[in-house]
């Protein structure tokens, strides 16, 4: 096996890897390229989207994360469990669990009860010394109202998360069954 | 032509279990309309297939067996799945409505077996260019296809009251069986 | 009746089935109404008024209901399927009859395990009839004097895994009789093959003496069915002849052309005509079935449809290669498949747009399976393939709901 | 049918009725069982000593009583006030009480009840004005309308003022209205006399006896939507109906009437088949009739209309058919609102042996009540006694073999057989995709299931649900974007509030930014 008749052999095999080095330098630029271009934009996958599609956006935060978004972005990196949310109820447990692929679990008490048609806040005007804090605290606009003017709620605005309720400095909301009026009548 | 139809429904049988087999991740059933998740998934297989299976028979005949490195072919697919696939993916999200999800889809590309399987066939069996790309289209387009009846499948079979032994795995896999029944009128289209 | 008015009388908070718009959803019950529980016919009025003294039973609309039941859909097809039945009968003899006793009897058997393990009630699901007719559906495609264990296994695969595994009736996915079939057609291709060659009445008296030879009696045939052997005096090859579609295959293998074997068939009077007056039986009963508005139009036409247009296009291309339509409509299982088994309702497309794609690709397949595949009748897989695309096709083919844009 | 047709100014030959283009799809071709209840002519019902009115006789929030108990009051004289259509008393008498008492509509269950003790004597309330309707402008008439407590009498019990202020000519100038650009706000009236489901006659008989009362209401409603088109629609199958109806109209020669029938298909008289079947313009899902400038109202209605208009007598008397093989003579009743039902079968000579369940409306969609102590209410247009004879009970349930039966009969072209397979599972987005919304609950699928389910009450159930998911995820969306408004409004602040400190702290010596 004369060292000659060796060198094409080695040619080959030196060829051979230079080969593959190439296409594995190229395969890591592409796999490095596509993760980064996924996560550069800040990009929620459309599966936090589909997540927080599913969820009643009271942004109340009952969920221990700051919002709605913030709890779907949780559950897609598996960090929070799908039955974290009280106002979404059996349904929404159920539609998350069926979404993550999980088996879904009734919504767990520890982060509190809503009842199943939710209590909307109330401000008690007499009470009210337009101080605004509810307003800034209001996630969703649904109280009105100017500082050292009286404040109201409108109903049909709130979704229930009762944040409203801590910063008020003279506590004078409360959490009062929707007034029944024909909702259909006044979009 | 029987032994392509073997290796499809083979990585089809291989894709089901896989699809709920694994349970920590469930690349397919992560998305709450899974009609989505499977058009958007036969779509990328008709984007990546065609370069793939292309690229690994050139790369097969015009290099490793002149230079008889045959050995080679293995890893030089996997080398190319790994350029294609996130390309592929770039491409897809770029479009917005088929945006690919993270985890599920790149990994089930990858270690999809009906890739491997078109692109060894090619290599084995066609000479011509146009064979192979006329080929590689058809195997993407039979996959489409499959892909989307059989989620469409399992959304009617989930409503229906199955007894409780057949449920889910169970009866996907004797719909896959009766379904290969269905594939076995085909023999002997084209004498081998 | 308006929704508000039926609605208002439930407890839970309804809303009324007009568009939303305009009327808005009753939040809470009406003002001061308390409800009593409407305990059967029995009226407890809350309120302490005496219970009047006649008091009605309360169901809910509609009242009246067509005199129309499962079983008498499932019979009604049973009836159609009789003069093929006689047909085939008068042409191959009582093998059949003897197939569909083995056949019915397995079928109701299996059921009746299936509904006792699923723990459901045996009455109303026996007499609805619909395993005996997948017994019968496959029967007609087995040839008559198949071993017995041939049209049982098919029957208990058809009943147990293609229908109760999936949930019993309405709710399997591929049509039983062709699951059945097409397991057999792949496990046992040698005993499907064995077709007695037709000893019609209608024979010339030189063949007469020979039919006395060939004609099996009731006993003769059960013995062949039940040990799988012939009486001495006939072997197999002596009394098979092929199917036309199965001769015409082997016949353009060997490199004949079209006309040739159109030669040879009608040399051989018995072959064609048989099979001409089964499928023309078939035909009057699926005609039949389509007046009882029992089926619709668009399978039929659809998948008839489908394979004279294939059969003519490539009829037009090559002749000598193939077959003309109305070679291919009035052979082999087509207007079986066209009338009776891809009509039936549970494994078939939902709306009728659905339908005629549905049908249609059941056409195609069938004629592709004959022309260039290996089995001689591709109405089997054809139907279990478009069977698979069904929810699919489900998917695209909602029809347009009145008021809606799309 | 082309919408405009062909109309000569002044054509007062004899309007044969001309047969509608349009066909609906699917139907059913049910026997009437007709003939008994319209052998006999129209009579009053005899009296009865109480009278029990319920406040919520209509959709909407119920009546606010005016009187209290013990009071007398006179006939005709109003009694309860509510947005829709006020509530009159039908005798002159006292005001026993206004407490809980059984109610139709709530399958028996109490509802706030007024009671009053007749006193025979009928003493009419003082007339109004007695204007004639051309005097009032439309939105007076439709208000008028509304304080003679007028509602749809096809079964609806809609309040007709509410309708009619839903036309264009009133909305035009409202800012949150929006009529679609392609209706150029000419609005059409159609008058339904399309009886299509068995046992009930009473429009039947009213055309017959009281035509010119239609076809005065029927000016009446034109003048108060401003529309200058009129389609009167029968059955084909009602020949007396529509020979009064067109010996009225020749006496009148008004030519802007016109008369039309249908081939008798149940449910042909569904407001959105009519529509399409009429003017084959398909109403949208989530619109009203307005938007294809059509109005929709029964010809009882009208007749009503015109003796509130003329008369000055509110909408205080009915026409209810009495019928069914369980009662002895079956037959058409002009019968004051708050009569019982049990003074009603007295009427009719009391049940025959053979009953067995007694329905208010028809046999497709009336509701089956638990006794006959039970008041006569605006939207009771018939009450069936039915025997065994009449009912075709539904045997056992099977499972659904997916026939199609039922979608080839669905007049608004659905699919139940899908409908009933997701609203088995509870599949509340594939309910929506497949139009349970759309379901107008006649019943047509049960009729011809083989398998003999009870799709429409399964559809009734699931309504609700879907219903309440469809506001959930409105009430979320709508929540998600003031979210995000607030939380972009807060970035904007902020940044301008960074701007202006950074403004403000500039080192000196540097130019002020001009």
């Amino acid at each position: 096996m004369s060292v000659l008749g060796a060198l094409p052999a080695m040619a080959t095999v030196l060829v051979a890897m230079l080969l593959m080095t190439i296409l594995a330098g190229l395969a890591m630029l592409s796999v490095l390229g596509a993760g980064r271009a996924a996560t550069q934009t800040g990009y929620d996958s459309s599966l936090v989207r589909q997540l927080d599609a599913l969820l009643p956006q009271t942004q109340c935060g009952r969920c221990t994360y700051a919002g709605c978004l913030p709890y779907a972005r949780a559950i897609a990196h598996g960090e929070a469990d799908t039955n974290q949310c009280p106002p979404g109820g059996a349904r929404t447990a159920a539609a998350l669990g069926r979404l993550m692929g999980r088996e879904p679990k009734p919504v767990d008490p520890a982060f509190g009860v809503v009842p199943a048609v939710p209590f909307v806040a109330w401000i008690d005007e007499t009470a009210c010394i337009g101080c605004t804090k509810c307003i800034q605290a209001c996630p969703v606009d649904a109280i009105v109202g100017a500082s050292r003017y009286m404040h109201t709620i409108i109903a049909e605005h709130c979704t229930g998360c009762e944040l409203c309720i801590p910063p008020c400095p003279v506590d004078c909301i409360e959490m009062r069954p929707p007034p029944a009026l024909p909702r259909g009548m006044s979009s | 032509m029987s032994a392509v139809l073997l290796i499809l429904l083979s990585s089809m049988l291989i894709n089901i279990v896989a699809m709920n087999g694994a349970p920590r991740w469930r690349p397919f059933t992560a998305m709450n309309d899974e009609f989505a998740a499977a058009r958007t998934l036969a779509i990328a297989h008709l984007i990546a297939l065609p370069p793939l299976v292309l690229g690994s028979w050139l790369l097969f005949t015009r290099l490793l067996q002149p230079l008889s490195m045959t050995y080679l072919r293995t890893p030089a697919f996997v080398a190319l799945v790994l350029t294609i696939v996130p390309l592929v993916e770039t491409i897809l999200r770029r479009h917005g409505r088929l945006v690919p999800e993270r985890p599920g889809f790149v990994l089930l590309m990858i270690t999809n077996a009906s890739l491997l399987g078109a692109a060894l066939l090619a290599s084995n069996r066609l000479h011509a260019p146009i064979a192979v790309l006329g080929f590689s289209l058809a195997a993407a387009f039979a996959l489409g296809f499959l892909l989307l009846a059989f989620t469409a499948l399992r959304a009617r079979l989930r409503h229906a009251d199955v007894p409780a032994i057949f449920r889910d795995a169970p009866l996907s896999l004797l719909t896959a069986g009766i379904m290969a029944l269905a594939f076995m009128g085909f023999t002997g289209f084209i004498q081998e | 009746m308006p929704g508000w008015l039926r609605n208002a009388g439930a407890p839970a908070s309804r809303v009324p089935n007009d568009s939303s718009r305009c009327m808005p959803a009753a939040a809470t019950t009406p003002a001061g109404g308390t409800h009593s529980g409407l305990a059967g016919s029995r009226y407890v009025d809350a309120i302490g008024h005496a219970a009047p003294a006649m008091t009605f039973d309360t169901a809910a609309p509609p009242h009246v209901v067509a005199p129309n039941r499962v079983g008498r859909v499932m019979r009604t097809v049973l009836y159609a399927l009789v003069p093929a039945v006689l047909v085939h009968v008068a042409c191959f003899g009582v093998g059949l009859l003897l197939q569909i006793l083995l056949g019915a009897v397995t079928a109701l058997s299996c059921e009746a395990l299936a509904l006792k393990l699923r723990g459901k009630p045996l009455a109303p699901f026996l007499g609805d009839g619909s395993a005996i007719l997948t017994a019968v559906l496959l029967a007609l495609c087995l040839p008559p004097l198949a071993p017995w264990w041939l049209i049982v296994t098919g029957t208990a695969f058809a009943v147990l895994l293609a229908k109760h595994a999936y949930g019993g009736l309405g709710r399997n996915l591929f049509n039983p009789a062709m699951a059945g079939y097409a397991i057999l057609l792949v496990s046992f291709p040698v005993q499907l093959m064995q077709w007695p060659s037709p000893q019609l009445a209608s024979h010339g008296i030189d063949r007469a003496m020979e039919q006395e030879l060939f004609q099996l009696s009731l006993p003769e045939t059960l013995g062949t069915i039940v040990t799988g052997t012939l009486p001495q005096r006939l072997s197999w090859d002596a009394i098979t002849s092929p199917t036309p579609l199965t001769a015409l295959q082997e016949n353009l293998k060997r490199g004949m052309t079209m006309d040739e074997s159109h030669a040879l068939a009608n040399a051989d009077q018995s072959g064609v005509n048989a099979w001409r007056w089964i499928n023309l039986a078939v035909l009057a009963g699926g005609v039949w079935l389509l007046a009882a508005r029992i089926i619709r139009w668009h399978i039929p036409v659809a998948m008839l449809g489908a394979i004279a247009v294939c059969a003519s296009i490539m009829s037009a291309f090559d002749p000598g290669a193939y077959a003309g339509p109305m070679f291919h409509l009035t052979s082999g299982a087509s207007l079986l498949g066209a009338f009776f088994i891809a009509t039936d309702p549970v494994s078939a497309a939902t709306s009728n747009r659905g339908r005629l794609i549905y049908a249609a690709g059941i056409g195609v397949l069938t004629y592709a399976i004959r022309t260039w595949g290996g089995h001689p009748d591709g109405v089997a897989f054809a139907v279990l393939l478009m069977n698979l695309s069904v929810p699919l096709i489900d998917r695209f083919t909602i029809p347009r709901i009145h008021g809606h844009a799309r | 049918m082309s919408a405009a047709s062909a109309r000569t100014a002044r054509d007062t030959s004899l309007a044969a009725p001309r047969s509608a283009g349009g066909r609906m799809h699917g139907g059913l071709r049910l026997d009437a069982h007709k003939q008994r209840s319209t052998r006999r002519s129209l009579r009053p019902a005899s009296l009865s000593d109480t009278y029990v009115l319920p406040l919520d006789q209509h959709v909407g929030p119920p009546a606010t009583s005016r009187v209290r108990p013990g009071e007398y009051v006179l006939m005709g004289q109003v009694i309860g006030e509510t947005a829709g259509a006020w509530l009159h008393s039908p005798v002159s008498g006292i005001v026993k009480a206004i407490e809980l008492r059984p109610a139709a509509q709530h399958l028996g269950a109490p509802t706030l009840s007024i009671v009053i003790a007749n006193d025979g004597r009928d003493q009419r309330s003082e007339d109004e004005t007695g204007r004639s309707f051309e005097q009032y402008s439309p939105r007076e008439l439709c208000e008028h309308i509304a304080r003679g407590g007028i509602v749809g009498l096809g079964g609806g019990a809609f309040p007709t003022a509410s309708k009619l202020l839903g036309t264009p000519v009133h909305t035009r100038g409202v800012m949150n209205h929006e009529t679609p650009a392609d209706v150029d706000g000419v609005t059409r009236l159609l008058l339904n006399a399309v009886e299509c489901e068995p046992y009930i006659s009473c429009d039947d008989m009213l055309l017959r006896e009281h035509a010119r009362d239609v076809l005065l209401g029927a000016r009446i409603l034109m003048h108060a939507i401003g529309a200058e088109q009129c389609t009167i629609v029968l059955e084909d199958d009602t020949p007396q109906a529509q020979q009064a109806l067109c010996s009225a109209l020749a006496e009148t020669a008004d030519g802007r009437i016109r008369i039309m029938s249908v081939p008798s298909r149940y449910p042909a008289g569904s407001e959105r088949q009519l529509i399409d079947a009429i003017f084959g313009v398909e109403v949208p899902f989530d619109g009203l009739p307005t938007d294809v400038g059509v109005i929709c109202q029964n010809v009882g209605t009208a007749a009503a209309i015109a003796r509130w208009l003329r008369d000055g007598e509110p909408l205080i008397r009915r026409i209810v058919t009495v019928t069914g093989d369980g009662i002895m003579e079956p037959a058409n009743l002009e019968v004051r609102l708050g009569t019982p039902i049990a003074a009603l079968i007295e009427d009719c000579g009391g049940y025959t042996p053979r009953m067995s369940r007694l329905i208010m409306g028809g046999s497709m969609m009336g509701i089956a009540l638990p006794h006959d102590a039970l008041p006569v209410i605006k939207a009771s247009q018939c009450i069936i006694a039915a025997s065994t004879l009449d009912l075709q009970p539904r045997s056992t349930e099977m499972p659904c073999i997916r026939c199609g039966d039922c979608a080839q009969v669905c007049p608004a072209r659905l699919l139940p057989q899908q409908l009933h397979w997701h609203a088995h599972a509870g599949d509340l987005d594939a309910l929506e995709r497949h139009g349970l919304m759309d379901c107008i609950e006649c019943g047509c699928c049960d009729y011809v299931c083989p398998s003999q389910i009870p799709l429409v009450e399964s559809f009734r159930d699931s309504k609700p649900a879907l219903a309440r998911a469809q506001m959930q995820s409105r009430d979320a969306a709508a929540a998600r974007t003031r979210f995000e408004a607030r939380n972009t409004r807060l970035a904007r602040l902020e940044a301008e509030h960074r701007a202006r400190l950074a403004a403000k702290r500039r080192r000196p010596g540097e130019p002020r930014p001009e």
